[in-house]
């Protein structure tokens, strides 16, 4: 299968899903732009045209709500936030308004196909209010779907899933992700939003990962393969709906549960997961989970702070070790340098 | 003739509302909107069943004026599941996709953006369909309605926003929420929308200046900003008149000159001048939509409960 | 000592801590009515009039915007929403600025003694948009301090204690607590921050519970009692910071964990508990830890639904004998008829 | 002279800045100022030391014309522990309590709230400090700002607003946000506040304009809106010219017409036409200021970064 960058493949699943329904639009700022969200509305841009592929004033409340008026007359809206982070400002609209819509009224007013695209995390250096994770707060409401695509094909995948969906769904996209490569098959297959996925499989550690922290956890697999502990990654991809099954069916073989995210721990989806395994497969596990997350402290810009702020692949591996009662203290260099050019 | 009985018909279901509110079964913070029908029915009347309608937490008049139901709006007060929100939504979540009330909210702002947002979607798909946004003088304290302001202005949306200005946000003052001599109409036309204030007790004014609006909009000649001077004669939630819990923040006065200005008696003597009906049979009519309105409260409070096991439909 | 009401508890800590702190002052919409936010402002906007307590336009986000601009130039701005759902227009004011106010400018502009009062949970048919609980996805963020008064005491204490602090505080109280007596200590008594309180010492089973929910886990524990089971109650009080001691340590002592809170479970403080001791004190936990939380789906206003929305008291106990393998069966009509008169 | 030193200051630093970015070694979004720095200088200079002020994401200008340091900026852009925020805030969040820099903010609206707030507890001790906002025309699309508007000509807060139209919000032009024929001190005036447009590239009207202003504050006659108009020479965010990276969103040509209306062109050719200096004196400047940015520059450079063991200080 030929391979695409993460970019590509959100452009990939846009674009085609674009072509199949012509409800479909693209908004917010800077999608229609020469850049286009890191390059992922370029092509629907020239492809749609203005009528479909549309900037907009920074007016990220009303806007949302305007996204949900156009979905309710039978539009599919794609609203895109180039940071999450001013997705705060949309709240309102997305949790009491989108989240509400079809249950408030009984379905009797429709359902609500909005899709929410916003780019999370980090890039360099962009501090404590650009690269924040917000699947947290939202995956809390019932009524909204949250996804988090790691590789390129859920990248597709979900895009296309999300714009076939009849509820709101909020796509997070990982910065660090955008040029990361993988293989992308051409149609556009859904990627079931509300089913993980187990991208490596093994006996003795489960490790379930969100979004970069997946990636990470991969590399963090490999390291601990080398040293014959072999770990099942889980890439959760949904947030909301959680997909409670792939991971207890993976604790109940392993036995031992490791947790990572891109946000932080407090009422976060490390405590959420670590909790479902207390709860639902705990005569298995047999050591105490483990969460890894961002450090309980706001973002800060220094490259000298972030190297510590920021969970790493080797963070990953080192408590998949010690989890098993291994010596963690061994792990080889196995983080990757940051190659990521400014300026954002 | 067919205004003044909607004008009976929502001022009957009201006051309805009023009187059983108190029966303590009716378990969901109710705003009525006795005082302020001529605005609700005057625009309307100017609209056709395909335009769509939005409203905020004082919503029951617009829901009725485009057509909705007294006993699915009765039943959704009593919780039934023949609310038309399945008794889900309650009095300020009122829907009729049939009769294009598509959603009203009760968080300020909220339900103009969706409107803004219906017009849209009416631009894209060609047509002249428009999309109407009733809300409060309170709903110009926030961000929000700038923004849909701004955003309808750009794109000439066909949405028209009826501001019902009775000139109390809950139990606060205009002067504590707009500088002195300001004007709503002003600050619409600064986002380059076109506006004008109303007297919104005149049914005919309301309706005239609407007709002149939703033409405005059907050309696709730009959104359009409706200002109707009103007055909510009862308290902000709830049943009472405020003298009936003491409450002063406005005058007993000054709520007796605008009862004096009822839109109703008003239309009432506007027809009986014209000849186009007697005293009397104003009376009858009152009567005789008082007896159906009745008639169908009687059966919303009889109708049945949604079924425990419909918890997660729809979530 | 004397009982106060929670409501006149919430006025009396707000009115002692105004009188020793002359920079405190107190708005948001309707918080100098007669009515006074169930009348929790009454006295104090009566004793130190329209210039530290005064009405404000609906306006939450730039007024929270102001309030921290107040508080960055020595004041103590007490904002005051009626219902938490209207804060959402907040988050970002409360996220992006006051959260990272002193981390991101490495205190060097200060330090953000902002309150933000806001009412939380049911009161009768308050629907979807009216009876949220927003402690989880607050408390997600450092920078915040998340607390959550239970009983009449810690309403005052918490008020006293919030109005001392040098960084954001936000109090959500239950709108069906505000009419619960207990007793309450004449003098300014700060209850400390992130201290959580046992209200209930017991051997058998511990119950984390907040807000209402630990108000409703005093009356199961007293069903639990008549049928010889000692529930040990610990009133979370803070959700951030989060009093992980005693926690663990009741867990510790009776290796049964029962969670409840005013909330959803997903991302959830029910989560955040539950993770908590799979994580810290896995070793002594003795079976499945126990999730109490809303029903996965928005608050329907039907009184019918309302009832299987809500979880309650016998929930609690139901669930508290359940983890204990006994027969969660045969729990008596413990639930309090609900005397909520409207219209809100 | 003064005024045109600061204006000397404040381009030789971000040009120091542009120059240096390129090295990949200020890991931080950056706004640069570079072609509005008279705005900054001439608001900033009718102010007093205990005055505050409140920025966006391009606020550098306002930063170093308030007082703050080029060593403590660079510093900061460096990710150094000598940064005006320890290396923590990056490029957008500058402060400088000692100079009145309080609070900067890459996030549209927020910073004008908190200005707003400053000038209510200023109103409130009494006295007569005042706040400034400076944030650019993109504001004006976000609801915040409205709130903010409205709430200050309520109050009569002493705080004024400067908006820096530089016709460009990111790559999208006015007419994408604004209706034809907007114009943003109508809508200033709308809310009932003082509202003037200048040319934000003449130092001297900027100034005057700043004075004027400053007056009506300190005398509690209420808040003012300044739009300065002005224009970005570089890329939004980064080092480079717009043409350097083709881009094509506005036009060379109006870029190079906007260059030739360099403020501090202006400022220099004013000072040599009243003979208060000569072109040669005007260059001495030049140097002597470009040699002690580029020292500050270097030192920042080297300066220490912060300790790890700090990570969680001042949460
Ligand atoms: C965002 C938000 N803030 C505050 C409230 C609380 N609230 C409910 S109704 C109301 C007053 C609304 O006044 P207005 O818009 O004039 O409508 P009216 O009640 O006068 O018809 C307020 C402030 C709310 N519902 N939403
Ligand atoms: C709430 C919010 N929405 C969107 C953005 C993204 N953004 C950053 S700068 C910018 C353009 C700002 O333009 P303007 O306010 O005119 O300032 P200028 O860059 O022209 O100086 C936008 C949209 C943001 N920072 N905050
Ligand atoms: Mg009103
Ligand atoms: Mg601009």
């Amino acid at each position: 299968m030929r391979t695409l960058t993460y970019a590509q493949a959100l452009s990939e699943g846009l674009v085609q899903a674009m072509d199949r329904d012509p409800a479909i639009f693209v908004t917010g700022i800077a999608v229609d732009y020469p850049s286009g969200i890191f390059g992922t509305t370029v092509e629907a841009a020239q492809k749609f045209g203005p009528k479909r592929v549309f900037d907009s004033p920074a007016m990220e409340n009303a806007l949302t709500g305007i996204c949900i008026g156009a979905a309710a007359m039978g539009k599919r809206p794609v609203m895109v936030h180039p940071r999450n982070d001013f997705m705060f400002l949309a709240f309102d609209q997305l949790i009491n308004v989108a989240a509400k819509w079809s249950y408030m009224f009984n379905g009797r007013t429709g359902r609500m196909p909005l899709v929410v695209r916003a780019v999370i995390g980090k890039g360099w250096g962009q501090g404590a209010t650009h690269s924040q994770s917000l699947q947290a707060p939202l995956a809390h409401f019932p009524g909204l779907s949250v996804v988090m695509p790691t590789f390129p094909e859920d990248a597709k995948g979900l895009t296309i899933a999300a714009l076939q969906h009849d509820g709101p769904v909020i796509i997070l996209e990982h910065r660090s992700l955008f040029g990361v490569t993988g293989p992308v098959s051409e149609d556009p297959t859904p990627t079931p939003i509300g089913k993980a996925k187990v991208v490596r499989s093994g006996r003795h550690v489960t490790i379930v990962a969100t979004s970069f922290m997946a990636y990470e956890a991969v590399h963090a697999a490999e390291e601990l393969a080398r040293q014959g502990v072999e770990a099942e990654i889980i890439d959760l991809r949904s947030i909301r709906p959680l997909d409670e099954e792939t991971i207890l069916a993976s604790v109940r073989k392993t036995g031992h549960l490791v947790v990572a995210d891109t946000s932080w721990e407090l009422c976060g989806v490390v405590s959420e997961v670590a909790a479902l395994a207390a709860e639902k497969a705990f005569q298995y596990l047999k050591a105490p989970v483990k969460r890894i997350a961002l450090a309980n402290c706001p973002a800060p810009v220094s490259q000298k702070l972030e190297e510590v702020f920021y969970p790493k692949a080797s963070t990953i591996a080192r408590a998949a070790l010690a989890t098993l009662g291994y010596d963690p203290g061994n792990i080889g260099e196995i983080d990757r340098m940051d190659q990521f050019k400014g300026p954002y | 003739m067919a205004l003044h009985r909607e004008l009976l018909r929502i001022r009957s279901s009201e006051e309805t509302i009023a009187a059983r509110y108190k029966d303590q079964e009716m378990r969901t913070p109710t705003h009525l909107g006795t005082g302020q029908e001529a605005v609700a029915v005057g625009v309307c009347q100017a609209l056709r069943l395909d335009d769509v309608v939005f409203s905020h937490h004082r919503c029951h008049n617009h829901f009725l004026a485009k057509g909705g139901s007294v006993f699915q709006l009765a039943s959704e007060l009593y919780g039934r599941a023949t609310g038309c929100s399945g008794g889900r939504g309650g009095s300020v979540h009122l829907t009729d996709r049939e009769r294009g009330v598509v959603f009203t909210s009760a968080i300020l702002g909220e339900a103009s953006a969706v409107a803004t947002g219906a017009a849209l979607s009416f631009q894209m798909d060609g047509g002249d369909r428009v999309a109407v946004t009733f809300f409060g003088e309170g709903s110009m304290d926030e961000g929000a309605i700038y923004e849909c302001l701004n955003y309808a202005a750009i794109k000439r949306l066909p949405v028209l926003y009826v501001c019902e200005n009775n000139l109390y946000a809950t139990e606060t003052r205009l002067d504590v929420r707009q500088a002195p001599g300001s004007d709503l109409c002003e600050r619409a036309r600064s986002f380059r929308l076109t506006a004008e204030r109303i007297d919104g007790n005149d049914i005919v004014a309301v309706l005239e200046a609407s007709q002149r609006a939703v033409d405005q909009l059907r050309r696709g000649e730009g959104p359009v900003f409706l200002e109707c001077m009103t007055y909510r004669w009862r308290e902000h939630v709830g049943p009472y008149f405020d003298h009936e819990l003491d409450r002063t923040y406005r005058s007993q006065q000054e709520v007796e000159e605008w009862i004096e200005r009822c839109p109703i008696k008003r239309s009432g003597e506007r027809l009986v001048q014209q000849g186009l009906a007697t005293r009397a049979e104003l009376d009858v009519w009152a009567e005789a939509i008082q007896a159906e309105v009745t008639t169908a409260f009687d059966q919303a409070r009889q109708a049945p409960w949604p079924e425990v096991s419909t918890l997660f439909d729809f979530v």
